[in-house]
């Protein structure tokens, strides 16, 4: 087991390709078809032209704040090729490609960034919560949800993702503990992309890596490259195997690098380099796995042509969002409680009484 | 909803345990944990000989974590579990209190009805036990401000056990808190078997004229006694048990006061924002025309509940509501 | 209390940065740190340039945790610092409830004076900016029921510079909450020195006659708004800002509903056990007579705030205010 | 340094004497005279004596709820003996050698389990501060206080206790990561008494030992014989003192072993047996040190003597408390801020009247 190979106490790095994409331990190399590993490179691209496109419909204030994922995506394509249908995502925000590929849509996903609930609303993604922002949170949500696999005796994993800042919050060790008290499948994965918003790693924890933190739970961990699709494919087999295998969880640090602002408020030149910036370019994971399959000589389409056809999707959804019916008084109240309240259906009907004294005003 | 009709004469503590044994022997889906809540029974025995009757899988104890344990709670109910969680005091609700506000009351919401959170979160609560700090606390208005939480207080055993069915079965999330004071204290005839009581309904204990007292939990029991003074002075007073702090049952509590046109309110809690302001506002929403008194607060000082040695100053006595009934009836 | 009389135009982050800059160079026990507080200088700046002015050690980023950075704050408060932390936002203090509640407000009478907490909790707060889910809370009733604490909020660049230094200066455990929504929104000529405002003190922004509105932080301007509909419709409204929800003034609010008899409550946060029942409560309690028409709490609903798309049903606009104030005068 | 002799993730436990006092590794002993060894015995006598006592006096109804300390007395003693006056003690509730090294007074200690805020009105304990009930909590406390003597340039370590199961609030983890991260000096230790009231520390958490945890955190961490009063002085003394030189944080993992119940409300036959508690016993703080002394022959005093003497003074103390000035009305109201607001002067001010109205009823 990999697991066993990289002990965080000594500082190691797994990882199989290079920046230029070459193989470094071909006895390591997972055994994908060719058409596996562009299935894969098409998911980080298409996540990428949706996440550009994104940041420049926020730009025309055709949407909210929002969070890019590029620079990130080999880790939740990967985790994406991995996982079986009833496998539950528990996410945080920038894991787009794992949304993808569990059936989220960009139109809803977009609906949410218009600021509509109904964002959440998932007609198609099986087994996937909604984002709970309060940092850390969501993975005690992860580890309930790996009681119940573990007690209806279900062949599931729950897979949950957290940020290198989120490692801090006592949450996040709180949920490795009972995870590992009570010995459920839940991978957990910090995309460690070295900052919180404006802090970087270096100033959230003294620890030599964040995979290290497992050894504090008795649960295996490991520090991966996260832009090498490779590496994180075979680290979440390995991973997703286990746990379903009933060995209960496990810990995978994905390092990586936010190539774009935290939110599209944020602004990056404010606390980093352009040197840094500039060296974390050359691992790009969709460059990475390029210059792998242009190598390999398996990559024939017309990339240029892919990304139009991409971008037309993207618009597609995104106009789809727009279109979307109305927010209505109704939404407001209706899904507070399973049957809505005396009080709350007070308060609406005086609400209409207002609207209606408005309407006549005019 | 009454089941069949033998009786016994259950604790508090028994009704709840019993409510919690009826459940889990019902629903495979119903789990119970919480700190020393499995082998010991919770250190109020709450969960008693539950861990041996429904197996280590269904009743267990949980490492030392209240964030953790009501998060983990939510996955467990997102997933089609329906778990019973103890915290195990009122004062230690706090760190978990990010996980009950931000997601137990939002996770239907949040996904538009996707998925519910059919989880309980039951806890003792309240003073007059000579505790230490942190032991006495009464945060029900924390929780009721909090929008999308529902919010249970029973003052006897029948209630407890019919209040917690209802509670565990429903698919929205519940608060559920139990006056400790009154584990022991008060013994009652309680239907052995399965009924629920309603959430979100008052309930009418003594009908009077001259002014309503809403009380719940530990308070009823002290404003009965009240009762019996208020009757040798010639005062009728009308007792309702809120039952449920939200939401909160108006209906009730409009009805009787346009009736006597006083109210005074009994609570444990610091008097300031608490649900004694929420019956002064509701009252003078719907009923001002017929208040003939200012509606009263008779609840605890806006400090932290003394230790022992002071707590006496703290507690709401028998006489203490007496008198502000009459002071009330006399405005 | 004024000081040097050179004034300078200000929105309400940039008094509150100046108020911080101010006691940062005065007060060398001063600290200030928070999650991007340092660098960035925040993420609505409101520290910015100040880690460049008093140098990393007085002014820093912590790592991404709530609890610890006011759990931190109460040991420095403890030992001779007086630390202003910042909680990146209203929705996430809920991870440093614990803290707060179990400690910052109780460490003076947990060891009955002979610890003091000196420390200050400032986050931005309230709706209206189209923010994410959690971004968009009022949680200062949360905090005015706890014993302990003193919950501030400014709505003028000129009171969050002189609130936010007697914070700084005050020895008691003060939550700051900034109304968000007008951080920039408010520009106001502001003393460039040294002066505070009493915390406890509400103000009289308008005098009236026919009914009080009772505001505070980004709710005082909608009033004034309203203020100016309501003129037109030849109605005198008396405007007061609360300024401090704990421990609220009620001396200025009974007050002037002795004088008005009417009184509307306006204020963003869900209406249940709010700070708009506690002053239903005082003017019950102490000018119950003088009452003329139900106190009205023109609130938020009893629900999660809703993303952007249906914010605008939630916020309380003027003309709903208006509508409220037309409705009570008129009762 | 010990510290890196004792690496935590191989599961060694520091330990310089065994339980017939036999000393294991004299190259490690530390360099105490004879006065010192006594005066330390001593103070774990007295410790053992006075909860003895305060147990009693719970059962005879003049006290309430009260937690031993029994079994654990050799890890507070030891602090005691390495701290300085201006060291910080940022205590949990079982460290009772600690608090009366540091000048609390059983007096005051009574006071509060009678039921009184002025027992934790410390009149002679410098720097120590009062319980902070809610597990973990406390932990954060100290962080700060650390932070403050590295900012101030002090001199002076702050240290703080918390208990096996302490160690799975999150406020645990965040308060070891912000140490970590901001190098101050603060010396942790956790009391591993194998119990969280009634659960065992396997069910508390999968590591392999409590220390280890510290690795999440980059702050060196050692597992110590909890019941080896020598093993306990040498690992505070290079605790104490490479915070204090300025290196950062520690955490002392401390094995031991409740003797007595949880607290005076607590009934360990539910949840323990015999045979473990028989076990324990053999290793008793007291008994090994006493040993230990025997062997070197530095004991001469009359030991029953010495401990009715003792019980004298517990008993002097008591009476103290329990002549206390009565608790006052103003008690509840005095110290809920620095100056009482109008608010809480009015709440008083109505109780006073309703007690007048009492008094002229009867
Ligand atoms: C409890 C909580 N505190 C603060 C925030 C505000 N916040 C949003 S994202 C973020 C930084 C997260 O950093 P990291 O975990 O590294 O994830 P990344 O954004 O880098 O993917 C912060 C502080 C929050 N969402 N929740
Ligand atoms: C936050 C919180 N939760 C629960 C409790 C109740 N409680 C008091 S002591 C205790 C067990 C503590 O165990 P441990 O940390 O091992 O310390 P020990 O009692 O063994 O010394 C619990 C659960 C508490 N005081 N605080
Ligand atoms: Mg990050
Ligand atoms: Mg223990």
């Amino acid at each position: 087991m990999i697991f066993n190979d990289f002990d965080p106490k000594e500082d190691k790095t797994f990882r199989l390709i290079d920046n230029e994409g070459v193989v470094l331990n071909q006895a390591l190399m997972p055994d994908l078809d060719d058409e596996t590993v562009i299935k894969a490179y098409k998911a980080m691209l298409f996540a990428r032209v949706a996440d550009e496109m994104a940041v420049s419909f926020q730009r025309q204030g055709r949407m909210y704040t929002y969070p890019p994922n590029m620079g990130q995506e080999a880790i939740s394509v990967a985790a994406g090729a991995i996982m079986r249908t009833d496998d539950w995502l528990v996410p945080v925000f920038r894991e787009l490609g794992a949304w993808l590929a569990k059936g989220v849509t960009l139109k809803e996903i977009f609906l949410y960034y218009m600021g509509n609930e109904e964002g959440s609303n998932y007609k198609n993604a099986h087994h996937m919560l909604p984002w709970s922002i309060p940092i850390a949170s969501q993975l005690l949500h992860a580890v309930g949800i790996g009681y119940t696999i573990k007690y209806l005796k279900k062949d599931e994993v729950a897979f949950a993702y957290v940020g290198d800042g989120g490692t801090s919050e006592g949450d996040f060790s709180e949920a490795l503990n009972f995870a590992g008290v009570w010995q459920v499948p839940v991978v957990f994965t910090i995309q460690n992309n070295q900052y919180a918003i404006s802090v970087p790693v270096r100033s959230q924890t003294k620890s030599i890596n964040l995979a290290i933190k497992a050894y504090g739970f008795g649960i295996p961990g490991i520090k991966v490259d996260g832009n090498d699709f490779f590496a994180m494919y075979v680290a979440y087999k390995e991973a997703f195997d286990y746990a379903r295998a009933g060995n209960g969880p496990v810990l995978i640090e994905a390092l990586t690098y936010r190539k774009g602002a935290h939110t599209t408020s944020d602004d990056p030149t404010k606390y980093r380099n352009k040197t840094e910036e500039e060296e974390w370019a050359k691992a790009d994971p969709l460059i990475r796995m390029k210059k792998y399959m242009d190598q390999k000589g398996i990559w024939k389409e017309n990339e240029e042509k892919l990304i139009e056809a991409y971008k037309l999707e993207v618009d597609k959804q995104f106009e789809e969002a727009e279109n979307f019916t109305p927010y209505q008084l109704d939404d407001v109240f209706q899904h507070m409680y399973v049957e809505m309240p005396d009080d709350l259906k007070r308060q609406k009907t005086e609400y209409e009484q207002f609207l209606t004294w408005k309407e006549n005003r005019k | 909803m009454e089941g069949e009709q033998k009786m016994s004469v259950m604790t508090l503590v028994q009704a709840i345990n019993n409510a919690l044994d009826i459940k889990l022997a019902e629903d495979k889906t119903v789990v119970v944990y919480g700190e020393d809540a499995g082998v010991e029974g919770g250190v109020f025995r709450v969960t008693e000989g539950l861990q041996q009757k429904h197996g280590v899988e269904r009743v267990f104890d949980s490492p030392l974590a209240e964030s953790a344990i009501v998060g983990t709670a939510i996955g467990m109910a997102l997933s089609g579990l329906r778990p019973v969680v103890e915290l195990q005091f009122d004062g230690f609700t706090y760190p978990g209190f990010n996980q009950i506000v931000s997601h137990v009351a939002r996770m239907n919401n949040r996904s538009r009805g996707l998925f519910k959170a059919p989880l309980v979160i039951r806890f003792p609560y309240g003073g007059g036990i000579n505790a230490l700090e942190h032991h006495s606390e009464s945060p029900e208005a924390l929780y009721a401000h909090i929008p999308g939480l529902k919010v249970v207080i029973p003052s006897t055993p029948h209630d407890a056990k019919g209040l917690m069915i209802a509670a565990i079965e429903s698919d929205d999330p519940i608060i559920f808190m139990e006056p400790k004071r009154i584990y022991r204290a008060i013994k009652q005839e309680v239907n052995d078997g399965k009924f629920t009581i309603p959430i979100g309904k008052a309930k009418v204990l003594t009908e009077g004229t001259d002014v309503t007292v809403v009380a719940f939990g530990a308070m009823i029991r002290e404003c009965q006694k009240a009762l019996v003074m208020a009757k040798e002075a010639g005062i009728s007073v009308e007792l309702i048990d809120l039952r449920t702090i939200y939401p909160i049952d108006k209906e009730t509590i409009v009805n009787s006061v346009k009736k006597t046109g006083k109210i005074v309110i009994v609570a444990e809690a610091p008097t300031s924002f608490s649900v004694g302001a929420e019956l002064m506002a509701i009252v003078n929403e719907e009923a001002f025309l017929h208040l003939e008194a200012p509606p009263k607060r008779v609840m605890g000082f806006d400090t932290i509940v003394p230790l022992a040695k002071g707590e006496h100053f703290y507690m709401i006595t028998p006489d203490r509501i007496f008198y502000e009934i009459e002071r009330t009836v006399n405005f």
